[in-house]
Formats: structure tokens, C-alpha cells, sequence
């Protein structure tokens, strides 16, 4: 196992043997880590560890911290935990009728998990250790870069050109410009102008009849007529009037309804 | 004859030419982008090859990166070259271990990372080896949490000299000990260090995915 | 001979060094600083000669620059390392209120074109809508200042197919298409763009006039 190559990791001081306990946790990443520590000071190969003895190191090592009053974080208390368990299920026979996991499948993971982080480090040892490129291997030292002469071909179209033209010189202009003020019959006020012209007709007559005055004017043709159309409807939901329309696109009669008013 | 020196000739040609554009980059070209300067049919695998052998007993080789070549300083010429430069910022414990997990686990996750660990990993750990260039985001796994998976990178291969993935120093012995398993071995199916595009159970990330694990922060 | 041999293979690893040592270096070296890592008494001159003639015909040649040497791509493959490369992008707008401007009112200046746009254009609009070839420098107007006069190009129409500066839609046209709208004072006017030589108030530039305008930037 002793290789030539140096060991990449900064591993703790070894301390004495008496000394173990004394350790600060601090010094590991993490719990497994500090197993895998301890394992070490066996001084025996991790297949030919004995797991028990190396719980009760741990248990051992996490107990005295605790005693100085050292705040030892939730990781290491949590495998305290579950080391103590795999001691209890070590040490107690297994009942027939128990289907948890043994001690010695339990304690198997844990080599095995020990193992595994063993050999990642090894791993990640010899690959540091490699002749890696910038150190013992390198690139060109004056590349030459590839020239890429890069000329824009720009788009635009006539269509582009003439509205960016027409755009700016109407821009140019005084803005003197008012908008076309519309006029636009609420509904308000077409319900109090049919109501007014209906009164008490109680015939028959085209609505445009009752509005020819206003319909004169073609611009405003539309709104009065929607607006009357919208407001007729609401007159007949109120139960004012009645509506009727003989055949498609045919004139609409309004008549005053008769009925329970009077 | 005439025809065969004709032959030599195109390809001595093509030879010069694989010479100028490996020579002038510092960065590994693919095959395909060599092609594009050969020009069609030419079978520049082979070119390679001739070219891998000719320098195969110079200062400078022509090697593999991945699917990538170039040319870099014999190894075995490293202790003359080697710089009095220090690594600006050697890696942290943290670091390399998680590079060696992902190197010879991936595609994994970051929880398959603390797994072998036994510790959480921090963020800036992933984050300091995708900056190195060494490790990247390959996709999510098809688990519950849609973790992110990593994998390394060409730069990874190029820095550590490595051909590819099974040229990782110890990969077979540790194949054979069942250690890249994520249990305990005896009947397991053993994996290895998986580069291709993405795994059955892997899906290619979002083009705006930022890499955030949805059950992290 | 065996001597000779032995000859042999000491100045093919000193051959071999200094490849690695001009492919790596990140500037020219000279033999005095090759020297110090080959040892006393080396003959680096014959080596770098020897060198020399080995990558002659090479796509890399290794080249004397002073009394310093370097790898450098061979002269005949130097075609390889440049690339032309086309991308269309769309004119902005700024670029486009120009150039419809000097094509409607030329030949007309800057200051001119400002005062239709009513913001300050750029020397950067006009540089790229001469680099495009489709407006150029007419001359100078004879005015305070001297300013330069810009109109269109041959390539200008060819671009936006016109025959002739006359197909430039008039007023009307413009109205018509419903790209000015109808409320326009009555006295507007869209301008005959002139496209003769020179007009009366202009001057022909000088052959070396960089048609810098004196009184700007």
C-alpha cells in the first residue's frame, strides 16, 4: 500500500496514541472521515477491521469531546447514533423473526462505505499525481489563433427604408394635430331618447322611424343605432316595450308595452 | 507508380495541413473540425493516426483528448519544462474528492456525491470545479427531486492527460472490487464511469436551466 | 560505432527537448536560453540547424526571428488560419432614418440630416452605412464649415432595387401607400433627390480628403 507518490491530502496530524482522543473534531469532513481516521491507526487493512472495536473508538473519541464541552455537529451525533445500534445489533443474536437488517450485513456497509471513500481519495491522489497538463505537460505556448474576418451583410428592405423616411418627416411636423372628436351616444342617453320617442306609442313603428332625425348625419349613424339597438333590449328586459323583427336584417318595430302599468 | 506517388503526395499534404492547425491551437480540434479543412471523404482518422506515430518518439506527441487531438510535450520531458509556477489555489480536500466521485461514478447526483463522502457538499465545491472547466451539468435524473446530474468535461481529460474515461488511473481494480457500486457488491451489476450523451434514466436539462436542485437551495 | 550510436541518441533527446522547449515556450527563445537546459557544451546551433531542416517541409516550420527561434505555422498554409465570415443583420433604426434621409434629400450633411431626424447622428451611423457601400462622400458644400455632402451609392439602388433615384416614391405615392398618413400640412414637400455629379454649391473632395468635417469631432 506504501507508494512512492506523495499523498495529495493534507490528512490530519497523527497524534500520539494518547493523544487520540483529545482531537479536534474539526479536523475531519465529517464522520465518516473521522472512521475512516481511526481505521487508519489499526493500522490493518480495512477488509481485516474489526467494526465493532471501531465503533466503540468512535463512541469513545465523540464522548470525550462532548465531556470538554465541545459543540460537535448533528453529523457526528447522528452516526454516534446509529453506531451504537449497530453495536446493540452486533452484540444481540438475532431473532428468527427479526427481518431488519443484521449487525454483520450492517456492519458490512460501513466497511464498505469506508472502503469506497478510501479509494475515491486514493483515486483522486493518482490523478493529481498525474502529468497533468501546465505542470509536466504542456500546450503550444504561442498559439496561433484563427483569424475570423467577420463582414456584416446588412438587411433592409425598400419597405423598411420608406416608412423610417415617411416616419421621420411626419415626426417633423408641428403637432398641431387634434383627433376627430366622435360622437358617441351613451346607452344612458339612448334609453331616455327612445323612452322619449316611443311615449305611448303603442304601434308598430321601425325604430329607424323614431330616429330618422338623428340617423341623418352618417357619422354617427352607427353609434345610434347600436346604442338604441343595446338600450331597446334592456327596455324590454324592464318590460317597457316590445320588440319585433319580421324577417332577417328586416327594420326593428318598437311599440310601448300593454299591461298592468296603466 | 505515378499514381501512388500522386496518392503520397495528397496525403502528405493533408498531413501538413493536420500539422498547422494542431500546432497553431492550444486547445484540442475534433476530427470534424479538421475536416472542414480537408475537405470532403478524406478520412482523417487515419491521417491522425499517421500523424500520432510520427510524433510518437518526439518532444512533442500528438494525443487524444475524448474525441479531441492535440499536440502536447512528451510526459516523460516534464521534469525539465516543469515551471517554478505553483498552482494558484490547490483544490480543496472537499474539492478533489468530489472531482475523483464524479469522475468515477458519473453521471451522479449531488446527494450520490455526500453519500460516498458522508458529508453534505458545499455549493461552492460544484461551483469551483465547473469553473475549473473540469465538471459540468449533464442532465436530471428521473427521480423524485429531478436532481441535477455531473459528469467531467473534455478539459477534464485534456488537463488530467487522459484519453478517456477508462484510462482512469486504478479504474479496473477498483471496477473488480465492486467500489463504484452504490451498494454492497456481491450480485450487483457493476457501473462504470458513463460519458456518453445521457443515461436511460437522465433527462437533458432545459436550455434554461440554471442548475438549481429543486430541493436545495 | 557504437559510438557513433550513443552519439546518435544523445542528440535525439536533446533534439526532443528542444521541440518541447519551442512548442511550449510562450515566446522566442534564444540558444543561449535553450542552452541552460541541455548543459555545458551542447552545440545548440547545429541542433537548431538539424531541427530546422527536419520541419522544412512541415506543416509547422521552426524559424529564426533576430537571434531567437520559434515555431511557427508555415507560410503557405497561412490561408488556413484565417476565415472570412458572412452574418446578415438587420439595419437599425438610427441607420435606417439615415439612410432614408441622404437618399431623399442628397446631396445633404450631416448637419442637415440631424435637423430631418431631429436628434444627433452618430459618426458611427454614417461609418457603417458607408462600410455597407451604400451611401458615400459627394463632395463638400460650399457653406461655413465646409461640411461633407453624402448621397447614395450604385449599390445602394441595387440593394433596394431601384433603377434610379427617380423610382424613390414622391409624395403622393408615399400618401398613398398609407405610409404618411393624410393629415400633412399643405405646404410638405418630399425632395427630388438629385443625383448629377456635383450640384452647384458643391466642391469635388480632394484626393486626400479624409472628409473629416472641420467643424465637428
Amino acid at each position: 500500500m506504501t507508494t512512492a507518490q506523495t499523498d495529495w491530502f493534507d490528512t490530519p496530524v497523527q497524534p500520539a496514541a494518547e493523544d487520540v482522543m483529545y482531537v479536534d473534531v474539526d479536523g475531519y469532513e465529517g464522520p465518516l472521515d473521522l472512521l475512516l481516521d481511526l481505521a487508519r491507526r489499526q493500522k490493518v487493512d480495512l477488509a481485516a477491521i474489526s467494526i465493532l472495536a471501531l465503533a466503540e473508538q468512535y463512541l469513545a473519541f465523540i464522548e470525550t469531546v462532548r465531556e470538554k464541552r465541545i459543540e460537535v455537529a448533528a453529523d457526528y451525533l447522528v452516526m454516534a447514533a446509529w453506531l451504537t445500534y449497530l453495536k446493540s445489533r452486533l452484540m444481540v443474536p438475532q431473532a428468527p423473526s427479526d427481518d431488519e437488517p443484521s449487525g454483520e450485513m450492517l456492519a458490512a456497509m460501513l466497511q464498505f462505505r469506508l472502503k469506497r471513500l478510501e479509494a475515491m481519495r486514493r483515486a483522486a491522489s493518482q490523478l493529481m499525481n498525474r502529468p497533468r497538463l501546465g505542470f509536466q505537460v504542456y500546450a503550444r505556448g504561442m498559439p496561433e489563433p484563427i483569424e475570423v474576418n467577420r463582414s456584416s451583410l446588412w438587411e433592409a428592405s425598400l419597405y423598411d427604408l420608406l416608412k423610417a423616411y415617411a416616419g421621420q418627416r411626419e415626426r417633423g411636423i408641428s403637432t398641431d394635430y387634434s383627433p376627430i372628436q366622435r360622437t358617441v351616444w351613451s346607452l344612458q342617453d339612448a334609453r331616455d331618447i327612445l323612452q322619449r320617442l316611443i311615449g305611448d306609442s303603442f304601434d308598430w313603428i321601425p325604430m329607424d322611424l323614431y330616429l330618422a332625425e338623428y340617423l341623418a348625419s352618417p357619422s354617427e349613424r352607427a353609434t345610434i343605432r347600436a346604442s338604441s339597438f343595446a338600450s331597446s333590449l334592456e327596455l324590454v328586459r324592464q318590460g317597457q316595450i316590445d320588440i319585433r323583427q319580421t324577417e332577417t336584417f328586416g327594420p326593428l318595430f318598437m311599440r310601448r308595452r300593454k299591461g298592468d302599468q296603466q | 507508380m505515378t499514381d501512388r506517388d500522386e496518392h503520397g503526395e495528397v496525403a502528405e499534404r493533408h498531413l501538413r495541413i493536420l500539422e498547422a492547425l494542431l500546432f497553431a491551437s492550444s486547445e484540442p480540434l475534433s476530427a470534424n473540425q479538421l475536416l472542414t479543412y480537408l475537405g470532403e471523404g478524406v478520412r482523417v482518422g487515419d491521417l491522425l493516426a499517421t500523424l500520432q506515430q510520427r510524433y510518437a518518439d518526439r518532444g512533442v506527441n500528438l494525443v487524444q483528448r475524448g474525441d479531441k487531438w492535440a499536440f502536447r510535450t512528451a510526459e516523460d520531458l516534464g521534469f525539465l519544462l516543469r515551471r517554478e509556477e505553483q498552482e494558484t489555489r490547490p483544490l480543496s480536500r472537499a474539492a478533489l474528492e468530489t472531482l475523483s466521485i464524479i469522475a468515477y461514478h458519473q453521471p451522479s447526483t449531488r446527494a450520490e456525491i455526500e453519500e460516498v463522502r458522508g458529508v453534505a457538499t458545499g455549493k461552492g465545491t460544484i461551483d469551483l470545479l465547473m469553473e475549473a472547466g473540469w465538471i459540468r451539468m449533464r442532465g436530471r435524473r428521473r427521480t423524485p427531486g429531478r436532481p441535477v446530474t455531473y459528469g467531467t468535461t473534455e478539459a477534464f481529460l485534456d488537463h488530467f492527460g487522459l484519453e478517456s474515461l477508462s484510462d482512469l488511473p486504478g479504474l479496473d481494480e477498483l471496477k473488480g472490487s465492486g467500489l463504484l457500486s452504490g451498494r454492497l457488491p456481491p450480485d450487483m451489476q457493476i457501473p462504470l464511469p458513463f460519458d456518453g450523451a445521457l443515461r436511460d434514466d437522465e433527462d437533458p436539462l432545459e436550455p434554461d436551466d440554471l442548475g438549481t436542485d429543486e430541493d436545495q437551495d
